[in-house]
Order: structure tokens, then sequence, then C-alpha cells
């Protein structure tokens, strides 16, 4: 029952993919179709197989079984080339950028623009056709700046345009706003209407449900690999799509505050770093409370958050931990004050990708699993074990490797590295980037349970709903100071953004 | 740079080649008229002593007085750098080239020596192995040949040379291993000057000292004490100080017009030596001698 | 034992199998004792080596810093009488010293691995060639030292004190790098540096270490060099061993992007190539084929590893997918027909 | 021209000064024109290396590609009287099919290139003494080819063919490598293969294409060796080539993990080094620390340019601060001046 009634056959059929890793089977016998013009979301909890299924899709993973129809042409073989030429644009869950070239290059890598009789390359021509496609997407930076001076987010927005610029029929996009703030997101959300309205059908995977919502015409739900239901646009609602990701009912997203904030554990004086040396940045968190940190997309939340956990500098300015003058020089610093952070980029700096899920747990504390400084693998297995169980980390074996892992159970072990030492304060930077409604919950759960043992927790989120949803006050970074500052009764999507674009003048501290 | 210089390249850096330093510094000595250099090529090619010699023309050199490492194809590179300075050759001979004159020993001599001092030594004959640093140099090719020769139709055979690249410790290994896999041979030879060490410390580890003929070449102490202690048949060496000392001299003086120095042959054999138990002290107190001296 | 070092034991044990039946000699005593004396030596750098590739990094310098503190130590001994247990120390505390250059050099000034031990590769060679002025660094003739000897070239039981050494550094090494906190920390570091540092592992540590310890045990591997040879000439002692050592640590599964690999894995490669080198001797194939011989059967033996790893792999996630179709109901259309695309 | 490349220029020219004052003759153009002799050669496989190292692969088998293939082409010439424009063809063809060998073993059989070309080194080199039975290949006394040696040692204007060889091969490289879309595709998998794969870049034919004109320019480069040494010594000729092949690469920029790296670096690398051996030569520093000179140049140049970089960054950076703090009357309601920082 999708929107017109003249869309006559599909532009895409998958049918019967079952895909297995050794010892794991990530997809058994799904099928799906996808119309012309329909933006069609896939939804399901992390590990459920919605990547895998689209990286099969974009000819990057063959599956073990199964076929894909192209225009009524069944294809046995489905490799990157063959489902570009199909018209196929692929935006990864985890970002493929290039930070050895400018971003003209990467966008147009694979279909570079050639000028002259011997086919060199013309970066002229590129430049001048990412230009429209960046501005498309809301993107500041230039076809020409190198992609190595790009933040996460701004290489997302990137990665979309890249996608914008195939001539495709159909454009996967698998989570790309994770790192997106909302004002990014909305651009995001006009361009596909606009992809709707040329015909183009869009494959929408994203955990923030609120979006697909707003864009879906169709949605499609994974569970454990099988195909768990569809629903049609009328149909489309948060409980509804929660039920079927995860076949039952969750009664409340985010619990309520619970005491008021004590002390402060952190504050910052006319702190300067060294990333943005001109905005002073004073601000507390105090003892048991989340304090949420919105900005909008390069506004310096990770730069500040980095700056206090010891990488970067601080050029100026007072810091006080819990009463103490502090200054972290180094990561172990920090971490042996008790200051953890969860950091944004996960692939770069949250975990060793290539290493067994346990040890990641351990890394940061193998002097407690460890005896006589031998790492006992027993003490390892059982404190990975232990976070397993709490944070519900989908896997057989925490022997395994995290590359194994979907990404949002990638997150929770990130999350169990820090959960099972003794933090002071915890700085979460998009600590649900790419993580299920379900586990969102968990951890907005664990956040409040920290927050409640006294714990300092700042969270660093570009998901508003989020910031709004779990914050007990907000500050809002601009231009890397601090914008303004909210409590909870002035929390609305309005206040936080106008803070964040400059619109008002900043409010009491 | 007034004074005229005078270059003795060499083909590798060995001790071997330390007498032939002394007998330079010995000559520099005597012509102070002069400015004389001893250079070892960075390794034992001979594109690198090629390009060496390059240079040294290059530089100002007047006379260059080299052992090449492959005289035989380095006959081009010979005639470039002889037509801009007198060239001698020593050690080994490219007689086709422009060289002016061959300084040196005769390596096929050399291993006929050996070959005599097998003969003597194992007049039942017996099985030899042979050891030796590069398989394809030419002194090690005429020093087996001369070998070879000398020892035919005396019931002595050269069952295989085996080859290390100048890796000392595969010297070694390979004694060993021919220790271990060939119990029938009664009979080693060393043709570089570290092989006879290595076949002493094998033998010894092995405690087959003496009861394996051994023949040698060059004058390393480890051959001359087992020389000297009856445990070596003998060694063969050249006279590398002379080579040195003679060789600065030859030059100095035809750069200074006098070209008697020079046989019509273009060859000035200095004669190799036997040492054996019997003349081991003598040798050894004159090497003393030039060395400190 | 991992999977990949139990690759590499079958390789070991039928290349021994075709030398032996070959020339049966190869298992005698005699014969093993050497190769297991050169195992050894070479075991022990290789060990070192594998320290450096578990960062990422590489150390080239080893063969030539196996010249410069094997004239050092022959020097020291031999010519100006340095009682051997002091000479030992100030070899093992030389190489401590060039260890943590190459450490500094690379953690503190950013450079370059491979340019760093370049550099090392060409300055302590030439310092050993400058030094010495060319001339071998050897001991006097008949010059004795029972117990260093003893310590270095000796034997119990038939078995090469050096082999022991290799065992007893091996073991301490398998302690420190597959169970000890260092080890996982270097782990990390190799994989992932930045990560590391994020967790709170001083990462410049942990990579300067691992150049001291490759650097002290080579450091050993020199003074047991310089006793097996008795005599060092500094323009060829050592040419070319660190290619041996890495190519024994990339045998034995170290992969040269960092953090993985196994101590038992590289002492198994240095067992490979000192079977090939000793099966060159033993079959009596002319010297000249030696490195060819050793290329081929690494080449093929590597291959072959890698191409049954392959193998089982694909066979493991066939049958999973089989006993999934067998569990459900039977799916749309058959389609085990398709099973050999994966 | 890149800043780093500037760096090493500057070094280039600054070790230059000093040799010209201490020794005038280093400027004379007998010099030079040996020296651009060598540079000519050796630039010619570096380049080729660069396309290898730009992939995050290596090529250890340079060396004795040289050796195998210089005794193959002096035997086809000099032996068996094949005309030379063949004799050039044919090893040409060779060196591509090992490229292609080599090639193939990395992309289609994953093995790790350190592996694959190790086990080339020791095989090429092994097959070459082994053909040769360890002689010397060389040319009949005598012989003459004109059309050959006018090409190969030949000079025009006092400059060696072989240095017009390398820059023009240099410049098409630099094309292929900074302008067209094969080196556009062969920087995104050096930096990130699976993410290429991701971009429809077919990856394996990229990788086996580097190995190919690697191989193929070392092929080119071997004929100009032996035509420059007139004989191929099997055992040692071309020993250690791979390293400087490297080096040269590594101090023109290129990263040895891949994606990064510029044509005129490397050659700048390969003029550098045999700078270093000219040096030693003329200033008439022993021999034996040639190399010692060589690493601490190497050394002291690398560092000196990364802290003068570092240097460079911390004061743009306090700059930037100083004009902030002089425009804006206090920094926070400032923002705007942001602009000229990005
Ligand atoms: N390379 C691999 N090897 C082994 N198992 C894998 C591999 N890639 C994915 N898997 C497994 O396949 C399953 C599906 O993963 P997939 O990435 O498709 O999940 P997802 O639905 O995209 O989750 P998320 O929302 O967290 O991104 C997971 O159980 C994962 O562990
Ligand atoms: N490696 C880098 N090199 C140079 N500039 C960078 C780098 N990483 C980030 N930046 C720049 O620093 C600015 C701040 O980035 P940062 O990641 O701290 O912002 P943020 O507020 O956390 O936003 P988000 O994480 O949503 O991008 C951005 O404008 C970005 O362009
Ligand atoms: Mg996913
Ligand atoms: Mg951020």
């Amino acid at each position: 029952m999708t929107t017109k009634a003249d869309r006559k056959r599909p532009l895409l059929v998958l049918e019967s993919i079952s895909k297995a890793y050794p010892g794991v089977v990530a997809l058994s016998n799904v099928s799906m179709s996808v119309m012309a013009g329909e933006v069609l979301a896939l939804i399901g909890e992390n590990g459920a197989g919605k990547s895998t299924l689209m990286k099969i899709l974009g000819g990057v993973v063959q599956p073990s079984s199964g076929h894909i129809i192209v225009d009524d042409v069944r294809c046995d073989r489905f490799l990157v080339t063959e489902s570009q030429s199909a018209g196929i644009a692929f935006v990864h869950q985890e970002l493929n950028v290039f930070d050895n070239l400018d971003v003209a290059a990467n966008m147009f890598l694979g279909r570079e623009i050639r000028s002259g009789f011997l086919g060199l390359l013309d970066e002229k021509a590129m430049r001048a056709a990412a230009e429209p496609l960046l501005r498309r997407v809301g993107a500041m930076f230039r076809p020409d700046t190198p992609v190595a001076d790009l933040s996460l987010a701004e290489r997302q927005l990137l990665e979309i345009a890249k996608a914008l610029s195939i001539k495709a029929g159909v454009i996967i996009m698998d989570e790309p706003t994770s790192s997106l703030t909302l004002s990014e997101t909305k651009t995001l959300m006009k361009v596909i209407a606009d992809l709707k309205a040329e015909g183009i059908a869009v494959i929408y995977i994203s955990h923030r449900l609120s979006e697909i919502e707003e864009c879906a015409d169709r949605v499609f739900a994974l569970r454990d690999g099988k195909a768990a239901g569809e629903l049609s646009q009328f149909e489309i609602n948060h409980d509804a799509m929660i039920r079927m990701m995860i076949g039952r009912d969750l009664n409340s997203l985010y619990a309520p505050p619970a005491r008021p904030a004590g002390e402060a554990v952190l504050s910052l004086r006319a702190v300067r770093t060294g990333a943005k040396p001109w905005a002073l940045v004073d601000f507390d968190i105090h003892y048991g409370e989340i304090l949420g940190v919105a900005g909008l997309v390069g506004a310096g939340r990770t730069e500040l958050a980095e700056a206090i956990f010891g990488i970067g500098t601080i050029l100026e300015g007072e810091i006080m931990l819990a009463g103490k003058p502090f200054r972290a020089a180094s990561p172990r610093d920090a971490i042996e004050a008790g200051v953890y952070l969860v950091p944004e980029d996960r692939k770069r700096t949250g975990l060793v990708l290539e290493s067994a899920i346990c040890e990641n747990i351990c890394l940061a504390d193998l002097g407690a699993v460890s005896r006589n400084g031998f790492v006992s693998q027993n003490l390892v297995k059982e404190r990975a074990e232990d976070q397993r169980t709490k944070l519900a980390i989908r896997t057989t074996d925490v022997m395994r490797n995290t590359a194994e892992l979907s990404g949002g159970n990638q997150q929770k072990v990130v999350l169990g590295k820090w959960l099972s030492m003794r933090p002071v304060l915890i700085i979460f930077d998009e600590p649900t980037r790419g993580i299920d409604v379900a586990s969102k919950v968990e951890i907005y759960r664990l956040m409040r349970a920290l927050a409640d043992t006294g714990v300092g927790v700042m969270m660093i989120s570009s998901d508003m709903e989020e910031v709004i949803g779990v914050s007990d006050r907000i500050v809002v970074l601009r231009e890397g100071a601090i914008a303004g500052s909210l409590s909870r009764s002035q929390f609305s999507e309005h206040n936080v953004l106008k803070l964040a674009v400059g619109a008002i003048r900043k409010t009491n501290a | 740079q007034d004074k005229p210089q005078l270059a003795f390249v060499v083909n590798a850096a060995s001790d071997f080649w330390k007498l032939a330093e002394a007998g330079v510094k010995k000559a520099q000595g005597e012509l102070p008229g002069y400015e004389l250099q001893f250079r070892y090529p960075a390794q034992g090619t001979a594109a690198l002593q090629n390009a060496l010699m390059d240079d040294l023309v290059a530089a100002g050199t007047d006379a260059i007085m080299i052992s090449s490492a492959d005289p035989k194809n380095s006959i081009d590179a010979f005639n470039r750098v002889a037509a801009q300075v007198p060239l001698f050759t020593t050690d080994s001979d490219a007689p086709a080239s422009k060289r002016i004159a061959y300084l040196g020993s005769s390596n096929t001599l050399a291993g006929v020596q050996a070959g005599e001092i097998a003969v003597a030594a194992m007049p039942k004959g017996g099985k030899c192995m042979g050891f030796v640093g590069f398989l394809g140099a030419d002194n090690a090719i005429e020093r087996i040949a001369g070998f070879r020769k000398a020892v035919e139709g005396s019931g002595i055979e050269l069952a295989d040379v085996r080859g290390d690249d100048v890796d000392f410790a595969r010297a070694r290994s390979n004694v060993d291993d021919v220790l271990a896999a060939n119990p029938d041979i009664t009979c080693m030879v060393g043709f570089y000057s570290y092989n006879p060490p290595k076949i002493y410390e094998a033998l010894q580890a092995a405690g087959k000292l003496g009861a394996i003929t051994v023949i040698a070449f060059d004058e390393d102490p480890i051959t001359l004490g087992a020389v000297r202690e009856g445990k070596f048949a003998g060694t063969v060496v050249q006279d590398p100080y002379q080579w040195g000392y003679q060789g600065m001299h030859l030059m100095a003086k035809y750069l200074e017009g006098d070209k008697s120095g020079v046989p019509a042959d273009g060859l000035i054999i200095v004669p190799t030596k036997v040492i054996n138990a019997s003349n081991v002290d003598a040798f050894e107190a004159e090497l003393k001698e030039r060395i400190g001296g | 034992m991992h999977k990949k070092d139990l690759g590499l034991a079958v390789l070991i044990i039928i290349v021994g199998a075709v030398v032996y039946l070959r020339n049966p000699l190869f298992l005698s005593p005699i014969n093993l004792g050497n190769t297991a004396n050169l195992i050894g030596l070479f075991g022990l750098f290789a060990i070192g080596q594998g320290f450096v590739i578990m960062t990422g990094g590489i150390d080239l310098s080893v063969g030539s810093m196996i010249a410069l503190l094997g004239v050092i130590f022959v020097d020291m001994v031999g010519k100006f009488g340095v009682p051997w247990p002091v000479a030992i120390l100030v070899v093992i505390a030389i190489g401590t010293l060039l260890g943590l250059a190459h450490g500094i050099l690379i953690t503190k000034l950013r450079m370059q691995p491979f340019v760093v031990t370049l550099c090392g590769l060409l300055i302590y060679r030439g310092v050993a060639r400058g030094y010495t002025g060319e001339a071998t660094a050897g001991f006097p003739f008949g010059a004795h030292y029972p117990a260093l000897e003893w310590l270095t070239i000796g034997r119990s039981f038939g078995v090469p004190h050096s082999f022991y050494a290799m065992i007893i550094i091996g073991v301490v090494c398998w302690f420190l790098l597959h169970r000890s906190v260092f080890g996982r920390h270097l782990q990390a570091v190799g994989k992932n540096e930045d990560a590391a540092r994020y967790s709170g592992i001083r990462t410049g540590f942990v990579i300067t270490a691992a150049y001291v310890i490759c650097a002290v045990l080579t450091a050993v591997a020199a003074v047991y060099f310089a006793m097996f040879t008795r005599s060092v000439q500094p323009s060829s002692h050592g040419n070319f061993y660190e290619l041996y050592a890495i190519a024994a640590a990339v045998l034995g599964g170290f992969s040269l992007r960092g953090g993985e690999g196994s101590i038992i894995g590289v002492v198994l490669g240095a067992v490979l190539l000192q079977e090939l080198q000793n099966l060159v001797n033993l079959l009596g194939i002319p010297s000249s084929l030696n490195f060819a011989v050793m290329g081929a059967v690494i080449l093929s033996g590597v291959l072959a590893d890698q191409q049954f790893n392959r193998y089982r792999a694909k066979r493991r996630a066939a049958n999973a997918i089989r006993v999934l179709n067998r569990k459900g109901s039977t799916p749309r259309q058959a389609p085990a027909t398709t099973d050999e695309i994966g």
C-alpha cells in the first residue's frame, strides 16, 4: 500500500538472502523489495543484520545463498561494480573516506571526471561539481579541503553528498545521521524528500525513530537476521516499530531525574583549549548530575571533552576536579583521577577492533584482572561476561573479535570498558551513536544509575531528543565557547537550537 | 692539493689487506712527496669499486692500483680510468685492459702449492672438501683449479667446495654440516683467509683436530697457530705487504717518468710461500715486525 | 598453540621428514646439535624483533648491532682483558641505550621506525668498521675463557647452551608477551595506537620498551655470535640478519601491521629457516641454490597453510547455512545449489 | 612541489654546499656526470618501489631481480647473440611476469607482500647463481654494441643517458601517479583498501599493476646496471638495492603504511643517497665510515626537517592566537574573527 497505486513493479528485489560468517548466521532467508520513489526504512536492533543486508545490495558482501533481482534480471553474482551499474548508491555506516585525498577527490572516487585526450584527472571540473552537492547537504567545508581536516560529522556529510553525486535509482543510507545534529538532519530530510520527488528510492537505516516517522513511506524490520514484519506509512509510530524490532513494548524511554545535584565535581574557569584558543569556557558539572552538551557540528564539543581527558592542550584557565586542581597531561592521568571518556569515533579511538571483546573491556584496567603482573584470563572473561549481561551485548562469546560485532554492540563494548571501573566523572561523546532503541534505554538507565551513585556525567549528544530527554541541565557550545545554559524547565528544541546558532544572547550560567 | 696522490683500492674489507696497508704506510714514510691513500669499497662489488675509482679520478688522484673484485668484466671501467691516470692491478689481473702492469701473486700457482701440501700430507690419497667465500670470484676459481691440477692422479679428490658469502657464522656451520653429513671426508681446504680458522674451531668442537688433514690459505693467527701445533698440514701465503710497498714505489717512479720497473709482459709476480711447522715461527716474527712497524 | 603455529610446525616436520628420507644423518645427534645451536643464535634476536614488529614497527639495525656489539665484546675480552661478565654487562648496557635511542626517536620525535633503524643499520656497521679500521676483531690464538665458553658454546646432554638460552629467554618472553599486563598493552598499541592511548596506556613507554627488549636480546645474541665465530669481521658479520629475524617473525605469524604474533611462532620461524639452511648442505645441493631452495620452501609452505585455512573457513560457513536450512522448514526455493558462491 | 619535497631539496643543497666548500671538484662536470649516472640508475627502480609502497606494500626482490635479469640480458646479448632490442623486450617481459606473479600472490592468494617478495629476493638470486654456476656473466672481450651503449652509457651534453631515462620515466610516472585516474585509485587503495573496494575500485587490479610497474622499471634498471658494470656477478650484483630503493622512497616522504608519497620526493631521495655516497669518496673519508656518514646525515636531515615543521606549526598556532587577542576585545563575544583560522 505504497503512496501511489501506479507504481507497478519493484526496482529491486532481494530474494531469500542468507549470509553466514564462520560461526554466525547474520541473515537467514530475508526477502525484500524496493519500489521507485519510496523511502523504505530498515529497522532492527543492533546486530539484526541491517548493514549486512545492505552490504549485499552494495556488492560489498557476497550472500551465502539467495538472489538479487534488478529490473527483472536475476543476478547470481553481485559485485560492487554490478551494484553501481545497477544504479545503487551507498552511504556506509562505517565511514569510508580517504584522508589522504581532498573532498572532491573522495566524492568522485571511482567515477573521476577526466579531460584531455590522455584522460587525465580534471580536478577543476570535479571541484565545481562537488560544490553544489556539498551545499545541498548543508556542509560548510570546501571541495578542496583535505579530508584529514574534517570532523566525523563533516565526513558523514561528505559521504551523503557523495551518494548524491551518483546518478542513482536507489540510495542506501546506513545510519547517515548518527553523528549529525538537528539542523543537518533537517537538511537531510529535505534532501530525501527531493530525491523521492525525483522518483529515486531511498533505503534508510536509523535508530532515531522520529526521523523514520518523518520520512519513511514503509518500514521493514529485521530481528535476529530474519524478516520481522512491515509497516505501511499510516502504521508507522514509535511503539509499533519498537514492538516489531524487539518483540515487546518499551514503556518509557527516559527515566526521570532523581534527586537534586550535589556540589561541583568538575569546574572549568576561563579555560582556553589549544584547538579553539579564542574561546573561553566556564562551566560546572555536579555530583549526581547528567549535564547535556549540545551544539552544532564542529562547535568544539569533542575537542573540549578531549582537552579535559588529556588529549590536546589546555592553554590557560583553571580546572578543579572534586575540589582539587586538575590538569591531565595524558589520558592516563585522567583515568587515574577517575575521569573517563567514551569517544565519539569508536573505530579509531574507542576500540581495538581486532582484539577480543573481553580484551577491550579490560584494556584500561588490566591491573585489576591480573595477579603479580600476570593477566588472569579467567578474571578477564569474568569481567567481560559481567558487562555482557549488564549491557546485553549480543555475541556468542566474549572471546570473539570486536570487529565482528554490529556497530551498536561495539558501542556497548566501549561503555563496558568504563563501567567496569570506578568513575568520578564520565564524559560520553555521542554515547548512543548507532545504538538501537532498546539499548539506548539501557544506556540512559545506566547513565542515570551512575549519576545516582554520585558520579558526574557529561553527555555530548547531537540527538536533540536525547539531550532533552536525558539531561538534568544543558549547556550549549557555539564556536568553542559556552553559548548558554538551560535548566530543565527551559528545555525545548527551540531554545537549544537558538543558543546553538546564536540567535539569542546567553542566559545565566 | 699540491702533492701527487696515489691510491691503493682493495676489493673488500679483510685482515689480509691490513698487511698491504702496512706496506703502503711504510712506503709513505719513504715517499714524503706523495700523498698515499688506502681505500676500502663500501661493499665488495666491482660496480662500487669502479664508481669509487671514478670518484677518485674526479677528486684528483694521480695514479691508482686496484685489486678488482671482478677484473675480467671491469675492462671498460679500467680503460676509462686508464685513459685519465696510470692504472695498475694487483691481487687479480685484467691483462686485456689498458692497465700498465700487474703486481701480485699467481692464484693458480698458489692453488698448485696447496695441492702439493695435500699430496705430501696424504700419500695414500683422500677425499677433500673445500670452503670458500665467493664461489664465483676469480681468485677462488683459480685456486680451486690449481689445487685440482696438483692433486690429479694422486688419489686425492676435491669432492665439492661450499660457499658462504663471507658470513662467518655460515662458514662455520658449513664445516659443521659437512662433518655431520659426510663422514667419509678426510681432508679440508680453506680457500679464503677466514675459512681455515672456522675449520679449526669446528674440528676442535667435534674433537677431530688432527684426524682430518687441513690445508689452508693465508696467515690468519689461528691458521698459523694450528700450523705450529701441527694440526694443519700447511698454509700458502701471499705477500700483500710487498704489494702495497712495492706498488706505491712503482707508481711513484712511474709518475716521475722512470718506467724501468714495468717488465715487458707487464707481470710483476711476488711469489707465494708454503708455510708449515718448520718455518712458521720465522714467518710470524716477520709479520709482527711489519704490522708493528 | 595457535592454529597458525600448528601449520608452521607441520611444515617443519614435513620438510624434516623429506630431508631425513634422503639423508638419515639429518637426525644424527651431531647434526641436530649443530642446528639447535644456530636456532638458538638466530632465535634469540628473532624473538626480540617480534616485540618490535608487534608494535607495528621494524628494526632493521639488528644485523649491524650484532657486528658492532660483537666487535666491542671481542675487543674488550680479547684485547683489553676486561673480565667477561663485565664485558657482557657493558654490551647489554650499550644495547639498552641503542634501543632506548630508537624508541625515543620513534615515539618522542615521531620518526618512522624504518628510517630510524635504517640509519642504525648504516651507522652501527660504519662505526664498527671505522673503529677496527676494517680489521677483524678476534681472540688471540689459544686464548681460552672456560666459563664464558661453557656458557656460550658449551653443551649439556648434547644440546648447545645457546639453545637453552633461547628456550629460557623464549619462555620468559612468552609470559611477558602473552600473559603480562605489558604484553597486553603491547598488543593493543600494535593494533590501534590511538585507542590504546585513549584507554590510558602509555603508548610511548610501551613502544620504547619494545625497542629496548629487541636491542637487549640482540646484544645477548651478539655475544653468542661473537663466541660462535670467535672473530668478528665488521663489514660482513651479521649482514642480512635483520632480514632473517623479520622473516622468522613473519613466517611465525607476525603481521608487519602490528598487533599479531606469538613467541612460539617466531621460534618456529627461526627453526624453519635453519632447517632450510641445513638441508642445503645435507642434501649436497650446490651452495648457489641455497637461497632458491629456501625461498621456494617458504613460499609454498606459507601458501599451502593459507589456502588450507581459507578452505576451512569456507567449509565452516557453508556448514552453518546447511544446519540453518535443515532446521527451518524449506526456504522458498532451494538455495542449497548456490552454496558454492560465497 | 610539496613542503616535504622542499625540505629534502634544501637538505640536498646544504650537503652539496658543504661538500663543495671542502672539495670544489664536487661540482666538476666529470663528477656531476658520474653522480648523475648513478642517480639515474638508482632512481629508475626507486620510482618503481614508490608505486608499491603507495599501496602499503613493499618489494624486497628488486636487488635480486636486477641480478637475475642482468644475468639473462648479458647472456642473451653476449653469449647467444640475441639482438639487443629483442633482449631488452625479453627482459622487460620477464619483469612483467614476475611483477604479475607478485601481484597475484598478494591480491588473489592474500599473502603478505613482505613474504612474497622476500621469497622473490631469495629465489631470483638463487636462480641467477644456479644458472650461471656462480660464474660472472659478461660480454666477450672487445664486444661492442654501439647503439645499445649509446642508449645506456652514452652521454649527451655531458649528461649520461641513464639520467635522461630516469627523468623521462619520472615525468611519465608523475603524471601516472598524481594526475591520472589510476594514480588516484592507487592512493585510495593504499590508504584504505576495503573502502576503495566499496567505492568500486578494482583493488586487486590496482595493486597488481603497482607491482608490475615496479618490476618493469626494475627490469629497465637491470639493463642499465648490466651495461654500466658490463658484467653481472650473480651473488653480489644488486645486493641491498631494495634497501636503497625503499630508503629513497621513505626519505622522499612515502609512508610504509601506504597512501602517501610523491614521485619528486622519491627522485630527491635517490639524489640524496647518491650525493652521500659521492661525498664519502670525494672528501677522502675512510670508506669504512661511508655507511656511518650516510646514516648520520639521513638521520639528522630527517630529524631537522621534522622538528622544523613542528616548530612552524606551533608558531602558526601561536600567531593565530596573538592576532585574535589583538583584534577582538574580549574573545568571548568575537567569534566572527575566527574565519581566518580555518
Ligand atoms: N565480518 C564479520 N564476521 C563475522 N560476523 C559478522 C561480520 N560482520 C557482521 N557480523 C555479524 O553479523 C550480524 C549482523 O551484523 P550487522 O552489522 O548487519 O548488524 P546491524 O543490523 O547493521 O546492526 P547495527 O544497528 O548495530 O549497525 C552481527 O551478529 C554481527 O556480529
Ligand atoms: N583532525 C582534525 N584536523 C583539523 N581540524 C579538525 C580535525 N578534527 C576536527 N577538526 C575541526 O575542529 C572543529 C571542531 O570539531 P569537533 O569534533 O570538536 O566538534 P564537535 O562539536 O564535537 O562536533 P561534532 O563532533 O558533531 O563534529 C570542526 O570544525 C572540525 O572541522
Ligand atoms: Mg549496521
Ligand atoms: Mg564531536
